[in-house]
């Protein structure tokens, strides 16, 4: 089995967000047979275990790897050891100062302006928002903040704190509970983690609140898309993981095979984060299924 | 009620009030349901851990068994159609099974209780990350299940029917534990188990109860939570729970050389952990102080507590003295008669 | 033998019992049996086997081969259960109480009293219960205290009281009288006498021969884990009895000091401890002189003997230590003086019994086996090898773990950890507790040779014989008192007791 | 090398031949030079907390000690310019005071360990939490410190620097664990501390300097840790090492009962971890089964281990009564005597 180059597809935690860049990963093997294409989740979402696995990998003969790290930004030593021995790229969010070669993803900062936008649109009048996130600290989490506080500037609309959960979804719910029982005055909701929004939904239900608070989501949680459709959310954001993964894999190969037309000279390839809201939730959902299904 | 779980009761109130007068939404029925509810949940697997920490145990796979567990009935009532009283059956049974086994690997093949259920931690959250191939485990949107929706987080009076669970379980237990012939023998092989084999005492199966007791809780607050939760991430879910639990138990006074704790101290020890979490969020503590506050308080309760008891002591003993001596003019105090040893 | 054995027919019967532990041959081929109604005494040196052939009568160990016969009936497995049912009631040699529960809790472990609809316990009825059985014994503490709270020697009472609340038809008494003095001894002899009266047989093992003269039927001889002769009730005496222990007589148990006493060596003047504060403590130990404490259990002696040693509190008072003033704050600083104590519970205080034997002995003074703050361990073998040889404490190998050793042996590896060093003044707080007349002589003669050396010698001792054999002074503390002292002239059991008690 | 040690090193050698057949790169330089580099990491605070165990104690707060002072190092050096060696001196003094605070609080305050060492769990995590309000700290790009990289990251014939830390601290602990006065008191005081205390030795004393070699040996581990990643992310740098540190040292035959264990012991443990660690990564298994394999894999080496330990006693116990009595006619088999109660 080790004489096919090997291509890794390394992500930051496990989550259902990357069951679609997984997806688009199969997609991609089945268009690349002479390849073994690997996807791996860390046993946990930190930098130091994620660049053990990188040099593990390594170790076992992998020829390429494309990495979601959990902190890019101090990764750089360990991302240029990577790359002084095998090719690497980068996905998710971004370490332009190491070399790698490439990054494919989104901008989460544009992201946040997206988000920002949905709010502006949906509060004329203005109105104070609560925030709900895994890690405070986190670069995503980081960069969705600063775009969404940037777009809502100057219209009224602020937001008053966002509070953390370390990615437990009892304690996201009950951070939701919370802030509903001690701040009477939040008028708005923003889930910037994909798991945010549902706890969020579940939390105005179990209140009786759901349609009173606007509720600003990101990703495409089910329940997320649910609430949409229904309009109890005002929009959400979403990524193309799956693009991620699909082009990413293609672009390693052909990498490999020395096509580096693929490149872009500021080696940046964006894939554009879209805004869902109950006008195109529908075809949206249906595009998911057939590709998780497919 | 043990002064031990008078001084934590004390405690809970000081820090309640102190919170009350920051913020009077403290006291609000809302806020207190939502409380009331977390500390059903976790009040349901941390008075199973006191069962296992009485006999001298520990039981770390709680957290995970929560995760898998959560997974497999979340995938058959929400996947499969099962119906939700007979899924929450097979929970149970599971529950019953891993029990056995970690009782089985304890008295029968005499490994630590440690490492077993460290192996336990590490497996059955793997499995659960496995089985699901890391996605989360949820009901498909808009699915509705009254029944169970009603027995879980549903509300009566306005106080959740979670916390009428953990209220109920934890009579019972409070009987089994400190009522009953079982307990008194759990009580007894916690102190020394050799002595309580030389006495008859089934101490196996005793050990192994335990366990079990601990592991069929915990199934059920892994139902209350999946429905809490309406997901479960498998690589998240229940993270750290053990660790909650043990110390609910250990602030309770529970002592892990096993032999002694009681219901009220474990259920007064998670009330005390559910309000520190409920403080950081109302009186709007950045997120990132949230655990230092918790340590905080814990600390300087417990170190408060304490030191009171051994000037109680202190007094006692002084009184004592003067009382007998008329004198008065003892040149060194007397020391704390009832200092622990560490 | 006799035609009466003819009649009666045996209760049990043990059959060629053999034990092995890996390297070590506890038992082989005893044989044993017991008449209902009898007083059979066990005896043995320290680690003759005793205790192992009463555990394995007990269910708690099983025999490498060999059976018991229980009713004409033969047993393939006899676990606590069988002989639970067997009607098998069980007083351990090391204590084996519950300090977390209360008194009565622990006297009906396993055999709980229940009552209501739901079948819980009923404390109030097993607290009732206790309290003739209680009384029955001698013991003054209440059925509702917490076991935590109970000295040594009530320990020892809770335990024979638990023994008589079984409906037993035997019941084995594996050195109950270790830690008593002479008055709960007398009770319990009387109680013996009751239960021979009610038809039950009782199995009893002590080292104290005279109180096996006293109460035994029969006595049956261990040694080396071999039987070793019976003696019939009109045989028993002292010397026969040595003589199958040991195999040879055993002369002059108690030597006489070489010259009179000296001056003092520790001096207590108007002393008040924090553990009993209202009681007031004056008394001089000599050079040259074994100074005896008596008192009735619970007196305060141990507390007395701690206090001196650095635990517990000293309020007020002085102490004077060859001439300088002594104050120990901890237990080092007792060391550091030479003022050693053999603890009376070895169990708890006195030993790791996890260890090895060297371990233990070199404890307290590795600094004198190591260089340059390295432990050699050649040395601390060797320093382990003297004092077994001393002491005859009896292992193959000082590596052995301190816990595999019989109870008399742990004790003398107690003394070997004090005797290695250079001792000013030892306390020791019953020194012979367990410990066979052989080993007994040989410790007595150790006191007598540290007295003669000019070390002070203090001995708490339970055991009316032993105080007054070999002290040449004697205190007796009453509640934590002095109620008197005794010279040798003085010396009896009438006068010991009547300070003790306090009658007059 | 005591017998349990040699059980360990066999189910190491077994693993690693598994892995090996399986996949030939498991012992390439590169790939053993990495698992050098994690089993040095590990090792440094994992033998720290040996010495805790063996007193009977429990250090929880390792994993938020080393993301804390990894923090404060990388601060020092990266943002105010420390130069590093005075940073090193700061944080390894840091360490020592908090050492110092864990004995205090369990020998004058008479807490229990457990409690005391949560609240440092708690408290630690969230003050670097607080204090970089969230924020990774890092070095500025580009910067270099040559000499400090030498000493933490760098290689020596082909051998990482942390590996050589390791071993030389490991040789030095062994020294003091088991051939000194200190360490003959640690193992006493661990076993019994009253009879310790009777015995002279100053067992406040003795504890205390356990838990101020665990802070240290951890203030050190911190150190390599936070040059080995780079950067310190307070929510997550070092979460969970405390479980992986106390199950090194069990698996390495401590007790958590104290007075059992060896320097030997919780290295191999170590490095079992590290190899199941590594093994999953090479061999491809899904990393969801990371932790599965890890169990099944301790699981059944420690149970392995130990039927074979309980066989050998058996046949000890036997062969002793074989050849005393010299009959051979044993009807029953001699239980083990050496059984572990639990
Ligand atoms: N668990 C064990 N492992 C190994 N050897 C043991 C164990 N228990 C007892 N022995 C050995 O068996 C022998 C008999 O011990 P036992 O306790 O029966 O003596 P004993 O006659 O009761 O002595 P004592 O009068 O001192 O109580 C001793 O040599 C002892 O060392
Ligand atoms: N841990 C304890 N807690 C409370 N009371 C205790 C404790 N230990 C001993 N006592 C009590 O203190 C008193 C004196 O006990 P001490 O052990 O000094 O007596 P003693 O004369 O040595 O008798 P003994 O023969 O029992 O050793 C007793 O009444 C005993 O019940
Ligand atoms: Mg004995
Ligand atoms: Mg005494």
């Amino acid at each position: 089995a080790q004489d096919k180059p090997q291509l890794a597809f390394v992500v930051n935690a496990a989550s259902d967000f990357w069951k679609l860049a997984e997806a688009g990963v199969k997609k991609a093997q089945e268009e690349l047979p002479g390849y073994e294409l690997q996807f791996r989740y860390p046993a946990q979402g930190t930098a130091a275990l994620q660049n053990a696995l990188m040099d593990d990998l390594v170790a076992a003969g992998t020829d390429a790897i494309m990495i979601s790290s959990a902190d890019p930004k101090n990764s750089i030593d360990a991302f240029n050891r990577i790359a002084a021995q095998v090719p690497l790229f980068t996905t998710d969010s971004d370490a332009p100062a190491s070399k790698r070669i490439a990054y494919l993803g989104s901008s989460n900062t544009l992201a946040g302006v997206q988000a920002g936008g949905i709010a502006v649109a949906a509060m004329p009048k203005g109105g104070k928002c609560m925030g709900f996130v895994g890690f405070l600290g986190a670069d995503n989490a980081v960069e969705r903040i600063a775009g969404f506080r940037k777009a809502v500037e100057g219209s009224g609309i602020e937001l008053a704190d966002v509070r953390g959960d370390d990615v437990d979804f009892a304690r996201a719910r009950s951070n939701v509970d919370d802030v509903l029982a001690a701040n009477p005055d939040i008028t708005c909701m923003v889930g910037f983690y994909s798991y945010n929004p549902p706890k969020i939904y579940e939390a105005l239900q179990a209140a009786g609140k759901l349609g009173a608070i606007t509720v600003i989501a990101f990703d495409e949680d089910p329940i997320t898309l649910g609430a949409v459709r229904e309009g109890k959310f005002a929009g959400t954001v979403v990524q193309d993981p799956y693009q991620w993964g699909y082009q990413g894999m293609h672009l390693m190969a052909k990498y490999l095979e020395g096509d580096k037309s693929g490149v872009p000279a500021d080696g940046l390839i964006i894939v554009p984060t879209k805004v869902i809201n109950a006008a195109n939730v529908d075809a949206f959902e249906a595009e998911l299924k057939q590709r998780l299904g497919g | 009620m043990h002064k031990k779980d008078l001084g934590l009761a004390v405690l809970i109130i000081i820090v309640g009030a102190v919170v009350y007068l920051r913020n009077p939404l403290f006291l609000s029925p809302i806020n207190l349901g939502n409380t009331a509810n977390l500390i059903g949940l976790f009040g349901l697997f941390a008075i199973g851990q006191g069962f296992v920490i009485m006999t001298g145990g520990i039981d770390l796979s709680v957290g995970s068994m929560i995760a898998l567990l959560g997974v497999i009935f979340v995938d058959m009532v929400g996947k499969f159609g099962v119906p939700w009283p007979v899924a929450i059956l097979v929970v149970i049974a599971i529950g019953t099974l891993l029990g056995l086994a970690h009782g089985f690997l304890i008295t029968k093949l005499k490994m630590q209780p440690f490492v077993v259920t460290l192996c336990g931690l590490l497996i059955y959250r793997g499995v659960a990350r496995g089985y699901t191939g890391e996605a989360t485990a949820g009901f498909p949107f808009g699915a509705n299940y009254p029944g169970l929706e009603w027995l879980t987080i549903g509300r009566s009076f306005g106080i959740p029917h979670s916390f009428y669970a953990m209220i109920f379980i934890g009579v019972v237990c409070w009987l089994l534990l400190h009522r009953s012939v079982f307990g008194r023998h759990l009580q007894a092989v916690g102190k020394n188990e050799d002595a309580a084999r030389y006495s008859g005492i089934r101490t196996g199966f005793v050990i192994t109860a335990a366990y079990v007791i601990c592991a069929v809780l915990t199934a059920v607050a892994a139902v209350y939570f999946a429905m809490f939760t309406r997901s479960v991430q498998p690589s998240s879910h229940g993270n750290f729970y053990e660790l909650y639990a043990i110390a609910a138990a250990v602030l309770g006074g529970f002592s892990l050389r096993g032999g002694e704790g009681s219901i009220i101290g474990v259920v007064l020890g998670v009330v005390l952990l559910q309000e520190l979490q409920n403080l950081v969020n109302l009186l709007g503590i950045p997120s990132s102080l949230n655990f230092a506050v918790m340590g905080v308080v814990i600390l300087f309760g417990v170190l408060a507590d304490q030191q009171f008891n051994r000037y109680r002591a202190k007094r006692k003993a002084a009184n004592a003295l003067g009382l007998l001596t008329k004198k008065g003019s003892t040149r060194r105090e007397a020391p704390a008669a009832t200092d622990e040893i560490r | 033998m006799t035609s009466e054995s003819d009649r009666k027919r045996p209760l049990l019967v043990l059959e060629s019992i053999s034990k092995a532990y890996p390297g070590v041959v506890a038992l082989s081929n005893v044989s044993m049996s017991v008449m209902a109604g009898e007083v059979l005494a066990l005896i043995g040196e320290n680690g003759a086997g005793k205790s192992t052939l009463m555990k394995i009568l007990g269910g708690i160990v099983q025999p490498s081969s060999g059976h018991i016969i229980v009713d004409d009936i033969r047993c393939d497995q006899f676990h606590v259960t069988e002989s639970q049912s067997a009607g098998i009631a069980f007083v351990h040699q090391e204590l084996n109480v519950f300090d977390n529960l209360d008194v009565a809790a622990n006297m009906f472990l396993g055999r709980e009293i229940r009552s209501g609809f739901l079948g819980l316990l009923d404390d109030k009825t097993m607290r009732a219960a206790a309290e003739p059985l209680l009384r029955r014994v001698g013991a003054t503490f209440k059925p509702d205290t917490l076991v935590a709270d109970l000295s040594l020697a009530e320990r020892q009472l809770l335990e024979i009281a638990k023994a008589l609340s079984i409906k037993a038809r035997v019941i084995i008494m594996d050195e109950p009288t270790s830690s008593l003095t002479l008055s709960e001894t007398k009770t319990l002899m009387n109680v013996i006498a009751d239960l021979k009266a009610e038809g039950i047989a009782v199995i009893y093992i002590s080292h104290r021969l005279s109180e096996i003269e006293e109460c035994a039927d029969r006595v049956f001889a261990l040694r080396d884990g071999k039987a070793a002769g019976e003696l019939s009730k009109f045989e028993i005496n002292h010397d026969a009895m040595i003589r199958m222990m040991i195999g040879r007589d055993l002369n002059s148990l108690y030597a006489p000091p070489a010259k009179p006493a000296g001056g003092a060596i520790l001096s207590l003047t108007a002393v008040r401890t924090g553990a009993k504060p209202s009681a007031l403590v004056e008394f001089d130990i000599h050079y040259g002189e074994i100074l005896g404490v008596a008192g009735l259990v619970g007196a305060g002696r141990t507390e007395l003997a701690e206090a001196i040693f650095g635990i517990g509190t000293i309020l007020e008072g002085e102490i004077m230590l060859a001439g300088k003033p002594f104050k120990a704050a901890s237990p080092r600083d007792a060391i550091e003086a030479g003022v050693y104590l053999v603890p009376e519970d070895r169990k708890r205080t006195g030993l790791l019994l996890e260890s090895a034997i060297c371990e233990n002995i070199c404890l307290a003074d590795l600094s004198a086996v190591s260089r340059n703050g390295f432990v050699s361990q050649n040395l601390v073998k060797a320093r382990a090898e003297d004092q077994r040889a001393k002491l005859g404490i009896r292992t193959t190998d000082v590596m052995r773990t301190t816990a595999e050793l019989s109870g008399g042996n742990q004790q003398k590896v107690v003394l070997g950890k004090w005797l290695s060093m250079r001792p000013i003044l030892i306390i020791f707080d019953e020194p012979t507790r367990g410990i066979d007349v052989a080993s007994k002589v040989e410790i007595y003669r150790l006191m007598r040779a540290l007295a003669d050396a000019g070390v002070g010698v203090m001995m708490i001792s339970s055991d009316m014989e032993e105080v007054i054999g070999v002290s040449d002074r004697i205190v007796v503390l009453r509640e934590g008192e002095i109620a008197g002292s005794l010279s040798r002239s003085e010396f009896s059991e009438h006068n010991v007791l009547k300070l003790a008690v306090g009658a007059d």
